[in-house]
């Protein structure tokens, strides 16, 4: 899946104990603005998202479309270096250009912010649906129901995912990528939700409060929905935050390999692949999407981390 | 334990069978048509119709599916009459490319991956156990809070960038280690050394700030057990409370991880291997997809997948010998 | 051991434990005064949160992180408090042994329970050897009528029952011949007929060894069988102190008596049991 | 409010009746698939009556097999033999819905206020989901309907769209009461429902369940280890021991002279304060409340 170890991670990102009372969501809210951490992340996030909602209009304003080639920027006869320093970062080209084809790197930048959102947070939503309908199941029901999907997760967990994206990815025509890239990796993304919310699934299960509602009458639907998941409510949070860092790395990674989103559309992976055999020549092609990346990633995890904290304090209180 | 052992290992050999069917499937079931894949660019139709015919692809896909199942364990004859080549067991075919047996490409190069993923491995338990545990014992210290900014930045850089990152820094801006070439050990050792360095530092960087935060949190709960205060009641000096009573509960699931994580990383560190050059079987899988060699990639798929699997058993027999609650039934 | 004949076993003056809790400073322990004399015992009731189990903790310096502790505490005459972690530490399980509520959690899961009885004596009888600890884990496991305590010296804790265990705790403690043993709620998990077994131990042991003994509980019926002494507390201040029998029997503090006016009795005709005033329980 | 029966109705017909319970559970063996997997008998064959206004109390220390016999009762456990019938009829197979109507009559209170209530409800959602989970209108709508019930058991009405974790252990096991009233039961089982509470606050929520059972004519199946508690709240007791009813018979005769073993060590073990001592307060008691002794005033050691 994402080029870290996903297994120690999604062992590590045990979500917040479900059992506590739930915080009100404005406490919860002032706590998270309060902390320096989380509000920067918070800011960073939300300008990304923005550049990804309106890339075409800001990308008027800049002046270079991410598809344009301008040949003036880049020096001919030095193998397409870019002109001046900072790899021709200037007026014309706030961040300079591609070397080798001139393309401006600011619009590429803010093109890419478009695609890797776009496909993490899908993957997110997909695998959270799935992570948690499934997760409900197994712990809920238990016995056989629980065998199978535990020994579908077992399966798609053993499997090598990175490389068997890959392999689907390049086996599979380039139509429609970035479907293509969301369903496979929430494919084999859920598990480690689903993990998650099984567990926890199952010991709310065991929890007085649902015999009481059985003792009641409540039918087993009514018991999942009414009683078990809004007791989830604080995990599914905190697991999809941090799921989002873990996509957009994911998609990153198989974009460096040539797998993942296809060119032209720009992916700030794709820009660091490229980049690599100009890193030494002009070393700001290289760092611009991979600061970019990392501030990203390091958003969502310092936001996920500060979430669980205050989900779990608030709720113990 | 008999038992265990036996239903342990049938778990093995169904998943293994499985991820044989799935890789089997999206190959050769959902690929446009491998013969013309195989046949690459200046592709005659007599070329497609030979090896159409060399790999059996016009038998129904189940026979085709077999066939591949019993090369894995019996071997496998391609062609017929003087042409005809035998691939010993375990067969996975030729490389579309060089066509080399498979199998062999792949156990060429294992040492390689292996190498990365020992010297990573030894490297990210260290940092990574220690910083936690250190993290933990001196909580809220100005030591565990940059502690763990690191781990977070750890977790958040993508190992690519942090690769890259690395090379211009350590060999182009301040020339500390050379660009990384191939070097056999025997030939040159201290080259040797530095060329795995740093795929070592990457590897290690992500692990080492997941281990840390997740022993950090193992060790802070298990400071908070009855038997930690009951240690404490009987006038055990602080250390020999942590060594003996914390540690051991705190580190067995660190312990269970890493068996999966080492498993993972022996399929070969794709990236890692391709950003430094080093000719691993992840550097093979890489430049195998850019080429479209289906059949490598399929090996690495099934060899990396009974790492994982193999390394699942181990580590639930390692834990079962660790955790006496489950070694010992109760009396 | 101690010198003074008349220097009491353990004197507790002015001890007050603080919380830094998330809305300031919360005293959890305020003033609290008692003396018991060598050999004798007091039993501390409260209800919870009412601060007796922090005043156990406190007396041993096993405050959990984030407590304050100020006040005296001196045992045979030696001021607790102005020892060093280390030399405190010398105390801790020698003069001085508690045995905890939850048996369960209370034992390590990862050694056998003879490895855990050896290493209390050991921790402070440094010359004693491997084997020598091993035996007198054995013979401490035969003093608390642990059957069979050869072999089962080398199980672990889940395999013994809640009551077994208590007695492994029991061993352990006794091991070093303290002058002091402190049970925190040590039978309030156990079933009454396994609590009467481990409440005759802990007479017995007591009448064996001379040790003081400090009970802490909720439960009065226990106390009243248990100590000469005993100590009520109610959110952290003690408001009645006196011997068993005049407590029991002409108790003074208005919050006593209604405790004493709760407590469901066995042999009492069925009245309409009166409570404890609402404010006064919270 | 909800139709209760008249007070104190004579000892008729039982209202919950189970006989020959047998509740056994697979234990997972010890390795070797040949070895036939153990089987844990919890319940061996148990009889029980609950009449209206009467409260049997099942005794019995951990394992007896007192609290999975409460469960087959209540049928929230499918029993592996024996019969639960409810007002006459055969309730042991049903399920689901044809459940409801055994539902409305029979409720159950848990062991731990906090584990029992759902922390992310408030205690208006809490008590008004029994009606709603049997599909029921909720008489008054459902603010003054919670704020009847929460009098009813003596809470503050204005708390009701607090959670649970905003009250003591005592109010969170009335709240517990008061869902189990919603439903105008006849039965209510107690699963050690003040084994959790202390002793100041055990008192009172004992005085509210006789209140109740005085008031609305409740029977309870009363759940504890605690024989005290047992003998301010039971009329009828059955002793429980390794899943079988070693002796019952009314309370004062069981606990005046126990005739089984067992019943004789259990009453042998608990822990009483000595009668003398008893005796004598009760004494200094008796004279205070007439005002003839002299008022002690507590004397400086009582600070």
């Amino acid at each position: 899946m994402t080029t870290i170890p996903t297994e120690a991670l999604a062992r590590e990102e045990g979500a917040p104990s479900a059992t506590d009372g739930a915080p009100p969501p404005g406490r919860v809210w002032r706590a998270l603005l309060t902390d320096r951490g989380a509000a920067l992340s918070a800011a960073y996030i939300l300008l990304i998202v923005l550049m990804a909602l309106f890339a075409p209009l800001i990308v008027k304003v800049s002046g270079w479309g991410p598809y344009e080639f301008d040949q003036t920027a880049i020096d001919p006869d030095l193998a397409g270096t870019p002109i001046g320093g900072w790899g021709g970062a200037g007026g014309e080209h706030w961040f300079g250009v591609e070397p080798g084809n001139g393309r401006d790197i600011f619009a590429r930048i803010v093109y890419g912010a478009r695609a890797s959102m776009l496909i993490a947070i899908s993957a997110t939503v997909l695998t959270t649906l799935l992570g948690v309908v499934f997760g409900l199941l197994a712990g809920f029901f238990g016995g056989r129901v629980d065998w199978v999907i535990s020994r579908v997760m077992d399966f798609l967990m053993a499997f090598p995912a990175l490389i068997f994206m890959i392999a689907i990815l390049s086996a599979l025509p380039a139509g429609n990528r970035a479907t293509l890239l969301v369903v496979v990796i929430s494919l084999f993304g859920w598990p480690y939700l689903a993990r998650v919310v099984r567990g926890q699934t199952m010991t709310l299960a065991q929890r007085e409060f649902v015999e009481a509602a059985r003792a009641s009458g409540a039918s087993r639907t009514a018991i999942v929905f009414r009683e078990i998941l809004p007791n989830l409510r604080s995990t599914i949070i905190v697991l999809t935050t941090l799921a989002v860092p873990g996509y957009i790395g994911t998609e990153a990674g198989l974009s460096f390999l040539g797998v993942g989103v296809v060119p032209p559309t720009p992916s700030w992976g794709q820009m660091i692949a490229s980049s690599v055999n100009w890193y030494s020549v002009v070393p700001t092609y290289f760092a611009i999407p991979g600061v970019f990346l990392f501030l990203l990633v390091l958003s969502f995890t310092v936001l996920g981390d500060r979430l669980r904290a205050v989900l779990d304090r608030e709720g113990a209180r | 334990m008999a038992r265990f052992l036996v239903s342990r290992l049938a778990g093995v050999v169904l998943i293994l069978l499985l991820v044989c069917l799935f890789t089997f499937g999206v190959f050769f079931v959902l690929s446009p048509d491998p013969a013309v894949q195989i046949c690459g660019k200046n592709c005659t139709p007599e070329l497609i119709e030979r090896i159409r015919d060399n790999l059996g692809l016009d038998e129904p896909l189940l026979t085709q599916f077999l066939t591949f199942v019993s090369g894995l364990f019996a071997g496998r004859t391609y062609g017929v009459g003087e042409s005809a080549t035998h691939c010993a067991a375990p067969c996975l075919g030729y490389s579309f490319q060089s066509s080399q047996p498979v199998w062999e490409m792949i156990t060429d190069r294992l040492p390689v991956s292996v190498t990365v993923a020992v010297g990573a491995a030894v490297l990210w338990l260290l940092v990574g156990v220690v910083g936690g545990l250190v993290g933990a014992l001196k909580r809220g210290t100005w030591w565990d809070r940059s502690a763990m900014v690191v781990a977070l930045a750890g977790i958040s850089i993508p190992n690519y960038v942090f690769a890259l990152l690395l090379q211009y820094v350590l060999v182009v801006e301040l020339e500390w280690l050379p660009f990384p070439q191939a070097v056999p050990f025997s030939e040159d050792p201290t080259r040797w050394f530095q060329n795995y360095l740093m795929p070592w530092i990457v590897l290690a960087f992500a692990y080492a700030s997941v281990y840390a935060r997740l022993t950090r949190a193992n060790v802070i709960d298990t400071l908070e057990e009855n038997y930690v205060r009951t240690a404490r009641a009987k006038g055990l000096p602080g250390r020999l409370v942590i060594r003996r009573h914390a540690l051991r509960p705190a580190l067995t699931p660190v312990v269970t991880i890493f068996g999966m994580d080492f498993a993972g990383l022996l399929g070969g560190a794709l990236i890692t291997e391709t950003v430094f050059g080093l000719n691993g079987v992840g550097k093979m899988t890489a430049d195998s997809i850019a080429r479209n060699d289906q059949p490598v990639i399929m090996g690495v798929t099934l060899l990396a997948a009974a790492f994982v699997v193999v390394g699942n058993v181990v580590v639930d027999l390692v834990y079962t010998a660790l955790d006496p609650r489950v070694r010992v039934r109760s009396a | 051991m101690s010198g003074a004949t008349s220097e009491p076993l353990l004197r507790v003056e002015e001890l007050t434990v603080t919380f830094d809790g998330p809305r300031g400073d919360v005293d959890v322990v305020r003033e609290l005064s008692f003396a018991l004399e060598p050999g004798g015992s007091l039993g501390i009731v409260g209800e919870s949160g009412s601060g007796k189990s922090m005043t156990s903790l406190a007396v041993l310096g096993l405050l959990p992180a984030g407590a304050r502790r100020t006040g005296r505490i001196s045992l045979s005459g030696r001021e607790l408090t102005a020892l060093t972690e280390r030399q405190l530490r010398r105390v801790r399980g020698d003069r001085v042994a508690m045995v905890f509520q939850d048996p369960l959690s209370s034992l390590n899961p990862y050694y056998t329970v003879g490895a855990q009885i050896a290493e209390a004596y050991r921790a402070h009888r440094q010359r004693a050897t491997r084997r020598e600890a091993r035996r007198v884990a054995v013979e401490a496991m035969e003093r608390v009528h642990i059957d069979d305590a050869a072999r089962r010296v080398d199980h672990y804790p889940h395999q013994f029952s809640g009551g077994m265990r208590q007695r492994v705790m029991i061993a352990m403690a006794l091991c070093t011949e303290p002058d002091l043993l402190i049970a925190d709620e040590p039978t309030t998990a156990l079933d009454v007929t396994v609590q009467a077994q481990i409440l005759r131990l802990l007479t017995e042991v007591r009448a064996e060894t001379g040790a003081g003994l400090v009970l802490i509980t909720h439960d009065l019926a226990v106390v009243s069988e248990m100590t000469d002494e005993v100590l009520v507390m109610r959110q952290g201040e003690c408001v009645e102190r006196a011997t068993a029998e005049r407590l029991f029997s002409d108790p003074r503090h208005p919050y006593t008596r209604a405790l004493l006016d709760a407590v469901p009795r066995l042999d009492d005709e069925v009245g309409e049991l009166r409570s404890v005033d609402e404010g006064g329980a919270r | 409010m909800t139709g209760g029966t008249t007070a104190r109705e004579p000892a008729g017909e039982p209202l919950l009746r189970a006989s020959g319970l047998v509740k056994e559970f697979r234990v997972p063996g010890r390795g070797g698939p040949l070895r036939r997997r153990d089987v844990l008998r919890a319940v061996d064959d148990v009889d029980l009556e609950v009449r209206a206004g009467e409260t049997l109390a099942l005794v019995g220390e951990s394992g007896s097999g007192k609290s999975t016999t409460a469960r087959l009762a209540a049928r929230l456990l499918d029993p592996t033999a024996g019969t639960v019938t409810w007002e006459g009829a055969d309730v042991t197979r049903l399920t689901g819905s044809a459940l409801h109507h055994f539902r409305s009559g029979v409720q159950v209170v848990f062991q731990d206020p906090f584990s029992s209530l759902n922390p992310r409800h408030t205690v208006e959602r809490i008590v008004t989901a029994p009606l709603l989970y049997q599909r029921r209108p909720i008489p008054g709508g459902a603010r003054a309907f919670t704020r009847g019930l929460m009098e009813r058991v003596g809470l503050n009405p204005d708390h009701s769209t607090r959670h649970p974790a905003q009250f003591s252990g005592g109010q969170a096991q009335r709240i517990g009461i008061a869902r189990a009233l919603a439903v105008g039961p006849r039965v209510v089982v107690c699963d050690e429902a003040v084994s959790a509470l202390d002793v100041s606050v055990q008192a009172r929520v004992i005085n509210l369940l006789r209140r109740l059972q005085r008031e609305e004519g409740l029977g309870y199946l009363f759940i504890a280890h605690d024989l005290a508690v047992v003998r301010q709240i039971a009329d009828r007791v059955a002793v429980l021991h390794h899943g079988r009813v070693v002796e019952s018979g009314d309370r004062d005769t069981l606990f005046a002279a126990p005739r089984h073993e067992y019943t004789r060590t259990l009453l042998a073990a608990v822990p009483r304060i000595r009668p003398e001592w008893e005796a004598a307060r009760r004494a200094r008691a008796a004279e205070r409340a007439t005002g003839a002794g002299r008022e002690t005033e507590p004397t400086e050691d009582t600070r």
